[in-house]
């Protein structure tokens, strides 16, 4: 006879834990992830204080920080986590719901960087890096980044100009249809 | 008897030392639950052998409780975990044999849990209430009581009842 | 067959909902009830009088008393009936209040109900068996296994009631963990000054039998009756001729080939060693794996300083066995240890802390060493790496408590307070030294516990840093210790000359291996369960072995002392008669028919049944059968119920028994 | 002996020395390569942070042309491919709701586990005693920092390959090409990774630190198993001494490239010119000469 | 056939063991057991399609036990196991019946055996025990004889059956059993046929109390199969003895089968594998499921 049966609304920190299949609760709160982050210094909220938003259930402020869009995915914090928490896999949990909530992103140029690169594979199946940086620098108008080492690299014949492309590039649209969010 | 005035006779086996003072608990606070369950003490659930259950079916019992003390809260450490791996056993080839699965039901229930002693008990009530008489097995019953209508039993003597007596 | 029915009204307890008389009346006429009374309060005096004079005058064979529960009042009419004459397993209570009249409203539901109760009493009580209860001698001699603080304490206590003990440790002194301790917290008093009069007291103590350097190899018996075999250890050096001058170990020549295991391994000893210069007793182990003796044949120089001739190189371990009736288990904890582990291991290790590769993050039992003034540096702070004084000093809580991933997830308890100890002791010393202490909690209930820590922070300086660090690396000499102060939201980066971890108290090594030759459960870290958490915690579940000290979950000193005292206690009680008795209900083998399946012996939680060789006239074994050892069935019934052809019965909740009250619905 | 090959999509532009020299050192090893047909994109950070169905998806399509074309197991020399292949098929595989989806995006029925290998366990694969066997080029100056980054050894869970926090597989194979090798703190630090076009000021900073510690620790190359690691680190470097005055070249070799100067090959054979920060073994021996 | 019964007369001459229990030819679709003493008699050993019985039911009778007790030295029994007799032989050790150093096992390679005598050996013949087989190679055997054969592929008869019951309402699954258990004599022919009951006094035969009613009716008949088929529950082996040896055709698999079932459902054990784990009942794990209870 449980006695969990409280019907309760479904809350982001259900969905959350329906994507990475693990209980926000499991985080007590030590900071071990935040103190091992190797781009701490340039987030405004630190991963533990995510977490802790998303345990009281401040979703919006959660959702709204840049602390995901910058974490590099690196899983420095998943894998010292003395709870097994993995935050790595929570990280890229809160930024799905952020688009899918359509929650204002403040960092547009790393979301912009993702659009672009995922543009060039559904395009040609494969990243093509001068398609990319091109796009990349259209979306965010950042014209003049990269100059420095762009002409090196091509002299030194490492950006193609052509791109590689494969031959079955239905599949590759196809997966990118059917996996489309709604 | 009529349906509606039916009322199911329930037997649960309790080991001593959780359930069987869950109970005493469940009464020390004045909770409420139907008359029609008894209880039959035994040290610890696993010494509740399966037939058991058989023989209370033949004595009539219409469902049955099982309970002990929670997993890793035995009094004798490991009682209720061979218990349990029996009763899923004896569970399972009842209820493929055609027996209802309310009619015989399992609970935890420690000795500080007096509120979901009564729980369990009454649930195990309503179930077989809905359930109704366990017709299937009164079958075998009558069937034994008219082909052997002279067979001695154990316990024949005990059936008087006190009216008749008086 | 004559049974007397007895029924209480308990004022109005029962009497307001059942109706006792005609629960009485009707259960008159069942068959072999001699007699059927109620009355207002059976347990009463005149009650009690009424229930002995029925079965005087009506020669009464058994009774069934419906009452309250027979967890309240089973044993005062077990009474009443044994001073009337009867057998006290003979009396069968009906539970009429409890399961009855408080639990339901109608009246004449509860009261069939009752009437039923009742036969179903009576039925069991006719096929009850006539029972006495066991008597089993008790040999009043104390085995004690482990020589810390706790089976110091134990093994005194004992021993100053009058009765014999044997303490074992493993090591070559007693004194265990404490006396590697340099202050103790929360009065800062040595260490070695409060515990050395006591090891020496045990020692002198004529009541102690004291065999250090042995280890327990065989527990056979049970409660009162246990044998043990204890394994002593080869020292290569004659007890009763050494005298304790130590001119062996100073002229030892192998000088830094063996790690000195009392200082935490921050300094060497000689291959002829007294672990520590207080050590009980003082006399000295020669380690075979180092001594150049054993390697190349030839050295002998400790025999040639040897005024006694008590050097013995070819000394072998002996086995002795003692005969003993309690057993205090007092086998403490060692520290987590932050190496890398084998794959498949529970544990990991911490390799974000460098898996130990650097030499100036130590532990706190090293910390402790050097911060002791008879350790290797003589109570000055000076780091392993170079013997520089550290100026800035970091302290780590929880490395290995409360960690899923790496360690266990326990809280280690005890960090907290000697964290705080070692931070003051640090700054008392160095006083332009910073400390800073990373937590996670601090957990500091106890008498004057928080007031310590607080005085750590407030006079002290020490600087809390609420957060788990997460890496630390070497520079140019300096530890790099990344953390994040959760409470400001801020990382931060200390670069250290020290680094202190205080790892997790974890179980001894071989705590499960000592548990399965002891006979007691122990959970999945290794630590010995006591018989049920509140209100028997130092018993362990299998009778006559008693714990103490860190053996069964972290402690302090007071906490192990005090439940080392409790330990005692309960030895004591065990030795307060010269029987032990003990309830019946016991299971018992149809040796006729038993087959010799043993799942009874897979089943049993005591491991109380045997195997016994059935033999024909010529001595021939013909089959082997169960057989149930008394002593340490606990009466549970498993056994019986597992018995594929009913061989085996518990006495007093017999299988006859139980049919009846089925029978009886 | 033949091995699946999962280039990735640097492979065939910004690391195309990695490339040319994985394969040339392979083949000196007695061992050749069967290029997945017609793979695409692994899906990369990129995928898996905005899509999780995407980047399984993505990922499983490669894992199944493998099983399609009969290979058992694969090397992905990239970590970050490595990473996801290896994460994606052990999400995929023991999550059944998610592996039907992805079948059913694939339009195809996934049976057969492929093990996927990062460089590393490659080597190991072929037998890390033919490097010494085969080695004809002495580079005993060569100290080398080790790099692992962080997508080689995590999540440790999954890859179960080396120690995640302090591995040594990598010094073993580059101590049994000849050269030397020194303890350091960032093995397994973040580069910055993804974070290369839109926050570059991230990828200086972590990439600084992990060549400033390489050279604290007596380090003259660092080497890397990774081409986005590589590029992080030696495309970097320009910008690196704009943004930090002061800030001196340091060479970065991947894995591949220490090992064939050690069979023998020259610098360019390798594409060593290609890359930004130049590195030439006799200048490096010249130098420590001078020292 | 020419190794076997060559093994065994060398077994008998050098005394490694005291009897060879086998197969004997009756005719050319009928085999028998035997128990063979004397070197001579080896030749009368055979195996093939037509050897049906589990002979691990003759280690534990007192008789057979007593050959091997010679001049005050216990010698070795010898026997003739299939792989899924092997399975029987292993739970008799398990469950202290039996020593492993007491048995010589010859394991014959086998690829299924006739559901009974006087059939050809096909797919449509193969015994019902032998469709779910995947045990065609002895484990610990002492010797491992007889040739590789494929096993003929067909479908598993008994489970089907037991899904075709599965799929009835409680009250016609009842009804369906009961019909099957009144057939029932008690002539306990599936407990003596069975390796697994080797009880001194069966429980139905205890009598003070009664635990089940020997008389012949509904209510003793549905004890008896519910507790003949609840003690073999994570004990019985598959050999299908009971069902063949029923002279009624109480279709008993479709109980042991089940509780089989279960036994490998719920807690991944599949009875007489291994030495080297403990037997499902007697044992526990503190992870087993807890649905059951409330």
């Amino acid at each position: 006879m449980s006695s969990h049966n409280h019907q309760h609304a479904h809350t982001i920190a259900d969905d959350i834990a329906e994507k990475t299949f693990q209980d926000v609760s499991l985080c007590y709160q030590c900071g071990k992830c935040s103190a091992g982050c190797p781009v701490r210094y340039y987030m405004d909220i630190a991963p533990n204080k995510v977490v802790r938003l998303i345990q009281l259930g401040f979703y919006e402020e959660a959702l709204k920080s840049e602390t995901p869009w910058l974490c590099a995915g690196c899983q420095t914090c998943s894998t010292r986590c003395p709870q097994e928490f993995d935050l790595a896999k929570f990280m890229d949990a809160v930024r799905e719901l952020a688009l899918e909530k359509g929650v204002e992103i403040k960092h547009k140029d790393i979301l912009k960087f993702h659009e672009a690169f995922l543009n060039q594979i559904k395009r040609f199946g494969r990243s093509y890096e001068i398609g990319l940086i091109a796009e990349y620098k259209m979306k965010t108008m950042h014209l003049m980044q990269d100059v420095d080492s762009g002409p090196d690299m091509f002299m030194k014949g490492l950006l193609e100009v052509i791109p590689h492309k494969m031959k079955d590039k239905k599949s590759v649209k196809d997966i990118f249809k059917k996996t489309a969010k709604k | 008897m009529s349906d509606k005035n039916w009322e199911p006779k329930i037997v649960a086996f309790v080991c001593n030392w959780c359930t069987y003072t869950g109970a005493d608990l469940a009464g020390t606070s004045r909770l409420k639950y139907p008359t029609n369950v008894k209880l039959i003490r035994v040290m610890c659930s696993g010494g509740i052998d399966p037939v058991f259950i058989l023989k209370a079916f033949e004595r009539g019992a219409d469902g049955i409780l099982v309970s002990g003390c929670h997993p890793n809260d035995c009094h004798y450490n490991a009682g209720n975990f061979h218990a349990r791996r029996r009763w899923t056993f004896f569970d399972e080839l009842l209820e493929y044999l055609g027996v209802e699965k309310g009619r015989l039901q399992f609970s935890w229930v420690s000795a500080s849990e007096g509120k979901k002693f009564v729980d369990v008990v009454s649930k195990v009530v309503n179930d077989v209430k809905e359930m109704g008489p366990f017709k299937s097995y009164d079958e075998l019953n009558s069937e034994f009581m008219t082909k052997f209508p002279d067979m001695p039993e154990i316990d024949k003597n005990m059936i008087i009842k006190e009216e008749e007596a008086v | 067959m004559k049974i007397g029915v007895f029924i209480c009204h308990c004022g109005e307890n029962i009497g307001r909902t059942v109706d006792c008389p005609r629960v009485s009346k009707a259960c008159q006429w069942l068959p072999g009830v001699e007699v059927s009374l109620d009355y207002k309060y059976m347990c009463s005096d005149p009650g009690q009088n009424m229930i002995k004079d029925e079965i005087r005058k009506k020669k009464l064979d058994a009774i069934v008393v419906g009452s309250c529960s027979p967890h309240m009042h089973e044993k005062t009419f077990r009474k009443a009936a044994v001073d009337a004459g009867i057998n006290p397993f003979l009396v069968e209570i009906a539970n009429l209040r409890e399961h009855c009249s408080w639990v339901h409203d109608d009246i004449d539901a509860a009261t069939d109900k009752a009437i039923d109760l009742v036969r179903m009493a009576v039925e069991k009580v006719k096929r009850n068996q006539p029972l006495t209860t066991i008597e089993v001698p008790v040999t009043k001699r104390t085995l004690v296994i482990g020589g810390g603080i706790a089976g110091i304490q134990a093994a005194l206590d004992v021993a100053n009631a009058g009765y014999e003990v044997v303490l074992v440790e493993k090591e070559p002194s007693i004194g265990g963990h404490m006396s590697q301790l340099s202050e103790t917290f929360p009065t800062l008093d040595c260490s070695q000054c409060i515990l050395t009069p006591r090891m020496v007291e045990v020692y002198q103590h004529p009541k102690i039998k004291l065999m250090t350097y042995s280890e327990v190899e065989k527990v056979e018996g049970f409660i009162g009756n246990f044998t043990v075999t204890i394994r002593k250890k080869a020292r290569h050096i004659d007890e009763s001729k050494c005298t304790g001058c130590g001119l062996c170990t100073t002229k030892c020549p192998v000088k830094k080939k063996a790690f000195n295991s009392f200082e935490e391994n921050l300094a060497y000893r000689p291959a002829v060693y007294v672990p520590f210069p207080q050590a009980v007793p003082n006399i000295p182990v020669i380690d075979e794996t180092v001594c150049t003796y054993y390697k190349t044949g030839k050295c002998q120089m400790c025999v040639k300083v040897c005024g006694r001739e008590a050097i013995s190189f070819d000394q072998q371990d002996t086995l002795v066995t003692e005969e003993i009736g309690a057993i205090i288990v007092a086998t403490g904890y060692k520290l987590y240890n932050i190496e890398k582990k084998p794959e498949g291991s529970m544990i990991k290790g911490y390799g974000e802390y460098g898996y130990g590769k650097y030499k100036d993050v130590v532990d706190g039992l090293q910390f402790e060493r050097i911060a002791s003034a008879s350790g290797p540096t003589s109570g000055e702070f000076k780091r392993p790496s170079d013997g520089k004084e550290p100026k800035k000093i970091v302290f780590i809580q929880c490395v290995g408590s409360r960690d899923d991933s790496k360690g266990f997830s326990y809280c280690s308890k005890i960090c907290c307070m000697y964290t705080a100890k070692h931070a003051m002791l640090y700054k008392h010393k160095v006083h332009d030294g910073e400390a800073y202490v990373f937590y996670m909690d601090i957990r500091s209930g106890g008498k004057m516990y928080e007031e310590f820590v607080r005085r750590a922070i407030e006079e002290d300086g020490v600087k809390y840093i609420r957060g788990r660090v997460s890496k630390i690396t070497e520079k140019n000499g300096k530890y790099i210790v990344k953390g994040e102060d959760t409470l400001a939201s801020m990382p931060i980066e200390i670069d250290a000359d020290m680094v202190v971890l205080a790892t997790a108290m974890i179980a001894q090594t071989e705590a499960s291996e000592l548990a399965q030759t002891i006979g007691i459960p122990y959970d999945k870290y290794g630590f010995y369960n006591e018989a049920h958490p509140k209100l028997r915690p130092i018993e362990s579940t299998t009778g006559g072995v008693f714990l103490a000290g860190a053996c069964q979950s972290p402690k302090d000193i007071p906490e192990s002392v005090a439940m080392a005292s409790a330990a005692a206690a309960k030895a004591m009680v065990l030795f307060g008669s010269d029987k032990l008795e003990r309830e019946p209900v016991v299971a018992k083998v149809n040796e006729l028919f038993c087959a010799g399946c043993f799942l009874c012996k897979k089943v049993c939680p005591y491991g109380a049944v045997e195997v016994k060789e059935m033999k024909d006239r010529n001595g021939v074994v013909y089959k082997e059968i169960a057989y149930v050892n008394e002593g340490l069935c606990q009466g549970c019934g498993t056994c019986t119920a597992s018995c594929p052809s009913k061989s085996i019965e518990l006495a007093g909740f017999n299988n006859e028994e139980v049919f009846a009250q089925i029978a009886a619905l | 002996m033949k091995v699946g090959y999962f280039p990735g999509c640097s492979q065939t532009g910004t690391a195309k020395e990695y490339d040319i020299s994985l394969r040339k050192v392979v083949e000196k090893l007695g061992t050749s390569f069967d290029e997945i047909k017609d793979w695409t994109c692994c899906g990369a950070t990129s995928a898996h942070v905005t899509n999780h169905m995407l980047a399984s998806a993505l990922a499983m399509r490669n894992i199944m042309l493998a099983e399609q074309q009969g290979l058992d197991d694969i090397v992905a020399p990239c970590a970050a491919c490595y990473n996801r292949l290896v994460v994606s098929q052990h999400e995929t595989m023991t999550q059944p709701a998610l592996k039907t989806e992805v079948e059913a995006v694939l339009d195809t029925k996934l049976n057969k586990e492929i093990k996927v290998m990062n460089l590393i366990e490659l080597f190991q694969k072929i037998g890390k005693e033919k490097i010494s066997e085969n080695k004809t080029f002495d580079i005993k100056n060569i100290k080398a920092a080790c790099y692992y980054g962080c997508l080689l050894v995590r999540p440790s869970s999954i890859t179960h390959f080396d120690d995640a926090e302090q591995p040594s597989s990598m010094e073993e194979l580059v101590e049994l090409a000849g050269a030397k090798t020194v303890d350091w703190n960032y093995k397994v630090e973040c580069c910055g990774a993804a974070h290369t076009l839109a926050r570059r000021d991230i990828v200086l900073d972590l990439s600084k630190k992990i060549i400033d510690d390489a050279r604290d620790h007596g380090a003259n190359v660092l080497v890397v198993a990774c081409p986005m690691c590589h590029s992080n680190l030696d495309m970097r470097q320009r910008a690196m001494k704009r943004a930090y005055p002061g800030h001196k070249e340091f060479p970065v070799l991947f894995l591949t490239e220490l090992l064939g100067l050690a069979l023998g090959m020259k610098e360019k054979e390798l594409g060593i010119d290609k890359h930004t920060i130049e590195f030439n073994y006799k200048e490096l021996a010249a130098e420590k000469a001078a020292v | 056939m020419e190794e076997l019964k060559k093994l065994a007369k060398e077994l008998l001459e050098n005394k490694t063991v005291a009897a060879v229990i086998g197969y004997q030819q009756v005719d050319d679709k009928r085999t028998k057991p035997i128990i063979v003493t004397t070197p001579e008699d080896a030749s009368k050993l055979v195996f093939n399609e037509y050897c049906l019985n589990n002979l691990a039911v003759y280690l534990t009778k007192a008789r057979i036990k007593n050959l091997a007790k010679q001049n005050g030295t216990t010698l070795k029994l010898g026997i003739v196991a299939k792989p899924c007799d092997i399975h029987a032989i292993v739970a008799l050790i398990q469950e202290s019946q039996l020593k492993r150093e007491d048995v010589y096992i010859i394991g014959m390679n086998c690829h299924g055996v006739v559901k009974d005598y006087g059939m050809d050996f096909s797919g449509e013949t193969l015994a019902t025990k032998c469709t779910p087989c995947d045990s065609h190679k002895p484990l610990y055997s002492d010797s491992n004889l007889g040739e590789v054969k494929d096993t003929p592929k067909v479908s598993d008869e008994v489970l089907e059956k037991i899904q075709a019951v599965e799929k009835m309402s409680h009250k016609e699954r009842f009804e369906y059993f009961k019909k099957e258990f009144d057939k029932c004599i008690k002539c306990y022919a599936c407990r003596a046929a069975c390796p697994l009951c080797y009880c001194q006094r069966c429980i139905t035969d205890k009598t003070v109390p009664r635990w089940v009613e020997s008389s012949p009716h509904s209510r003793g008949n549905f004890s008896w199969n519910v507790v003949r088929a609840f003690h073999l529950s994570g004990r019985c082996i598959g050999c299908g003895e009971c069902e063949r040896a029923c002279p009624m055709d109480i279709p008993l698999s479709l109980l042991n089968r089940r509780m089989t079932e279960t036994a490998k459902q719920a807690f991944a054990y599949v009875s007489g594998r291994s030495l080297d784990t403990p037997t499902l009942v007697g044992s526990y794990d503190v992870k087993d499921s807890d649905e059951l209870f409330m």
